[in-house]
């Protein structure tokens, strides 16, 4: 082989290495990386049901309720197409609230889903209180609208 | 005489073949990481619990910790004895892509530590309260990882071979760059033992293999040719 | 003639070490049969040319041919024509001597035993083969990186400071081994201190000035 | 196309001239918008809807956050120029990035951890940004390391631009996999709808923030890369007619 070629053929396999790996990186991204079920998913039977998992949505707004003397909380997560009731003992993150995004870690229990954990965080909005009041009917007309479009819940990958 | 110019994948077999043949000679040197692997990860479940089902949780964690940890005690000494001895100046000289020789000097660095660490990991994953279920993954994970570390790792010692305190500094290099295959390797593992498909971070392990294996050996050179100039 | 046209030319080199400006437009060129000696006091850039030619030290300005071309962006094609004897043997002391050289010469040209064992016999170490070369002398690990030299069946020898650690016996082998190359059309450029080929009819010099 | 005048800007004389002229432009510029947005982010925005006053420290912490990446980029360009070109400028130039992306970046992380108080109850969480700016921290610190660990400047120039060009690589990996590790521990947040995320009332000053903190980076680009080349011309002639 003269150098030249030699050149070539580097070339060549650096160019395929990286399109190796492109590839590789790219089926990745399709396989399902995300570590929790929506709701949906739970309904469709997607989660097992015999082990610990993780269930992400929205907390409907109305649906938290406090057992009065006891720890114990309930409240409903959606993703505007389906939703699963989760009840859960001890203290709730401080960004916890409604209508706002959890992450509840925990067992199905039936069709309600017992959370040994939930976590809450704050999210991308910056906005003066006026601006959130004023936002609150129409999120609360979203939250009721049958068929919101589904790509409103899809979880943008860790933000802060 | 009118010599047969030798063919680059011969001559990188011939490097290959020399360092296996070193490593044979010098074989308490190569078994030294391997060593430091099974230690690391008995002083786990010393720190914290003694109980299996416990240590599960963290166990695909400490393997990848330690695994990491002791590929980055072993490449230190990777270059210091080629480039002190003048051997690395030949291969400069030699004619030959360096970029092949180096990367055929990582493919036995790794068959020398990285493999051994591949083949002990069900033993020492078993003492962490790994079930026998995520053997194939922790192996095909560590498989994965361990050459992908040799071959950034092989970056960093070139970089650092003729510097002062090269050894912390390597690890210094090295470890940030390194987070990503800890952070995709361990995952797998969990994944596998919570019942999920562990193949998005396996794949993502092999992009990032395929990645330094085609771009690694060019940063390598370019290092290695500073580290033969003085 | 074993390497027709092989001209070497350096024009106008500049090379500085740190703060140093060392080499100030060295200029020269050896022709096949030459056997140039880079000569000077200590300090005075005689290692630091030779390694620039190598393309281990980057020269600042100036210009390497080779072969009526310049060797930018044809390194490795030149340094395949490149025998380099620097300062350190490049040996392995826990490898064979044969080793040592079918390990590092072979890298370059496909050899067999015979003639790794001729070239040992050449530079008189024939006997000596099979020792690791950690348990050679200074002088016979100096010859069997003179072996590695011959094997690499180079047309130009860069050789700084050839007859460190040799003996008187071994400093004729050099001069031998030198006086036969060019006398096959070879070229070498060599930095010495002590005498070496100084009356020999191929010998060129080239003084460096501080 | 004519590369002189690229060559001609890179000489030393030619380039500490025009960076003298041009610093003290960047640094009143800067000054005065990181004292404008200051003003405008601290007294006139108002609270957040959630967060309340806490929000405020965005206007520092992001704006240094963002700086932090940018100045990586800017010094991996600097060392992959220097390295292919042979340009000692612009080795130069990436050696004066360094120091001032890892002060951005340790700002960014002082801030964040400072803001994770109030927001998360805890001074450090092991948030996705939060953690890959600490990797990136190590990244700029095992620059430097490597830098001042060669005594020959021209050798610690290409090793460290061959490591910056590893890292510049590495960056987005790092960044992604940290993102991915991190909704594993952090919930990952649920966005409601496409609406701007940010109010105008409190975007106008944080632009007005980055602006000046892009001059400021400038600024201070400028005046390391003038004690650079000082440094390294120390022994050449202009400087001694200068002189």
């Amino acid at each position: 082989m003269t150098p030249r070629q030699k050149r070539m053929v580097t070339v060549v396999a650096i160019v395929a290495g990286v399109g190796i790996a492109t590839a590789f990186a790219l089926k990745a991204f399709n396989q399902n990386l995300l570590y929790y079920y929506s709701p949906t998913q739970v309904h469709a039977g997607e989660a097992p049901d015999s082990r610990s998992i993780r269930v992400g949505g929205l907390v409907e707004n109305g649906s938290l309720k406090r057992q009065p003397g006891s720890m114990e909380v309930t409240f409903v997560l959606t993703d505007y197409q389906q939703t699963v009731p989760v009840s859960y003992t001890g203290v709730l993150p401080d960004l916890f609230r409604e209508g706002q995004g959890v992450i509840a870690r925990g067992k199905m229990d039936g069709n309600r889903f017992v959370a040994e954990e939930v976590l809450a965080k704050h999210d991308e909005n910056y906005m003066p209180p006026e601006v959130a009041d004023s936002l609150k009917p129409h999120m609360d007309a979203a939250n009721s609208a049958a068929g919101a479009p589904a790509a409103a819940a899809t979880p943008a990958p860790g933000s802060t | 005489m009118s010599a047969v110019r030798t063919p680059t994948l011969a001559a990188a077999r011939l490097v290959f073949q020399r360092d296996m043949t070193l490593a044979w000679r010098r074989w308490d040197e190569v078994a030294q990481p391997l060593i430091f692997y099974v230690v690391v990860t008995t002083m786990f479940p010393l720190a914290t619990t003694p109980d299996l089902s416990a240590l599960r949780e963290i166990g695909g964690g400490v393997v990848w910790v330690a695994a990491l940890l002791a590929s980055l005690l072993a490449l230190e000494s990777l270059f210091r004895a080629d480039v002190e001895d003048g051997t690395t100046e030949q291969w400069v000289l030699s004619g030959q892509p360096l970029g092949y020789l180096l990367l055929a000097k990582v493919a036995a660095h790794w068959v020398l530590t990285g493999l051994p660490l591949v083949i002990m990991s069900p033993i020492v994953g078993t003492g962490l309260g790994l079930p026998t279920s995520v053997w194939g993954v922790l192996m095909f994970s560590l498989l994965l990882g361990t050459g992908t570390l040799s071959i950034l790792g092989g970056i960093g010692a070139a970089l650092t071979v003729g510097v002062r305190r090269g050894s912390v500094l390597l690890s210094l290099l090295v470890l940030p760059l390194a987070m990503p295959l800890l952070i995709f390797g361990s995952r797998a593992v969990t994944m596998q033992m919570d019942g999920d498909s562990p193949a998005g971070p396996l794949q993502l392990l092999a992009a990032i293999f395929f990645m330094a294996l085609s771009l690694g050996p060019l940063a390598m050179s370019a290092a290695i040719r500073i580290s033969v100039e003085n | 003639m074993a390497f027709d046209g092989a001209v070497f030319e350096a024009r106008e080199i500049n090379a500085w070490r740190g703060d140093r400006h060392i080499l100030r437009d060295v200029s020269f060129s050896v022709r096949p049969g030459e056997f140039l000696k880079v000569t000077g006091p200590n300090g005075v850039g005689k290692t630091t040319l030779l390694r620039v030619i190598c393309g281990l030290l980057p020269a600042e300005t100036g210009e390497l041919s080779w072969r009526g071309q310049s060797i930018r962006g044809r390194r490795d094609e030149f340094n395949f024509e490149l025998g380099h004897l620097g300062h350190l043997n490049s040996l392995k002391g826990d490898l064979t001597a044969r080793e040592n050289l079918k390990f590092l010469a072979g890298l370059r040209t496909t050899l067999t035993a015979e003639t790794i064992d001729s070239t040992l016999d050449r530079v008189g170490i024939l006997s000596r083969g099979d020792l690791p070369a950690r348990s050679l002398s200074a002088g016979q690990k100096r010859r069997l990186a003179l072996a590695r030299l011959l094997l690499a069946d180079a047309a130009l020898w860069i050789l700084d400071e050839p007859v460190t650690n040799l003996d008187t016996a071994g400093i004729r082998l050099v001069e031998e081994l030198i006086v036969d190359h060019v006398e096959q059309g070879g070229l070498a450029i060599a930095a010495a201190h002590q005498r070496l080929l100084d009356d020999a009819p191929c010998l060129r010099r080239l003084e460096l000035e501080p | 196309m004519s590369w002189t005048w690229f060559h001609k800007l890179a000489s030393p004389p030619h380039a500490y001239r025009i960076l003298g002229t041009i610093a003290p432009w960047f640094g009143w510029a800067s000054l005065a918008l990181i004292l404008l947005a200051t003003w405008w982010g601290l007294v006139k925005a108002p609270a957040d809807y959630q967060q309340g006053d806490g929000f405020r420290i965005l206007y520092v912490h992001a704006p240094s956050a963002w700086m932090s990446m940018f100045t990586y980029v800017v010094m991996a360009v600097a060392a992959g120029v220097g390295l292919i070109w042979r340009i000692k400028l612009a080795h130069a130039a990436a050696a004066a990035c360094a120091p001032i992306g890892a002060s951005f970046t340790f700002l960014a992380l002082a801030t964040g951890s400072i803001w994770g108080k109030p927001m998360w109850g805890t001074w450090w969480v092991w948030d996705a940004r939060l953690t890959s700016e600490l990797l990136l921290l190590f990244l700029y610190l095992g620059y430097m390391a490597l830098r001042a660990s060669f005594d020959d400047p021209q050798r610690a120039d290409r090793a460290s631009a061959v490591l910056a060009l590893v890292g510049v690589i590495n960056v987005p990996i790092i960044h992604y996999s940290v993102e991915w590790w991190s909704t594993l521990h952090q919930p990952a947040s649920v966005t409601k709808f496409d609406k701007p995320s940010i109010d105008l009332a409190m975007l106008i000053p944080l632009f007005i923030m980055i602006v000046g903190f892009q001059l400021y980076f400038g600024w201070a680009v400028s005046r390391r890369l003038r004690g650079e080349i000082l440094r390294r011309e120390r022994n050449a002639n202009w400087l001694k007619e200068a002189a």
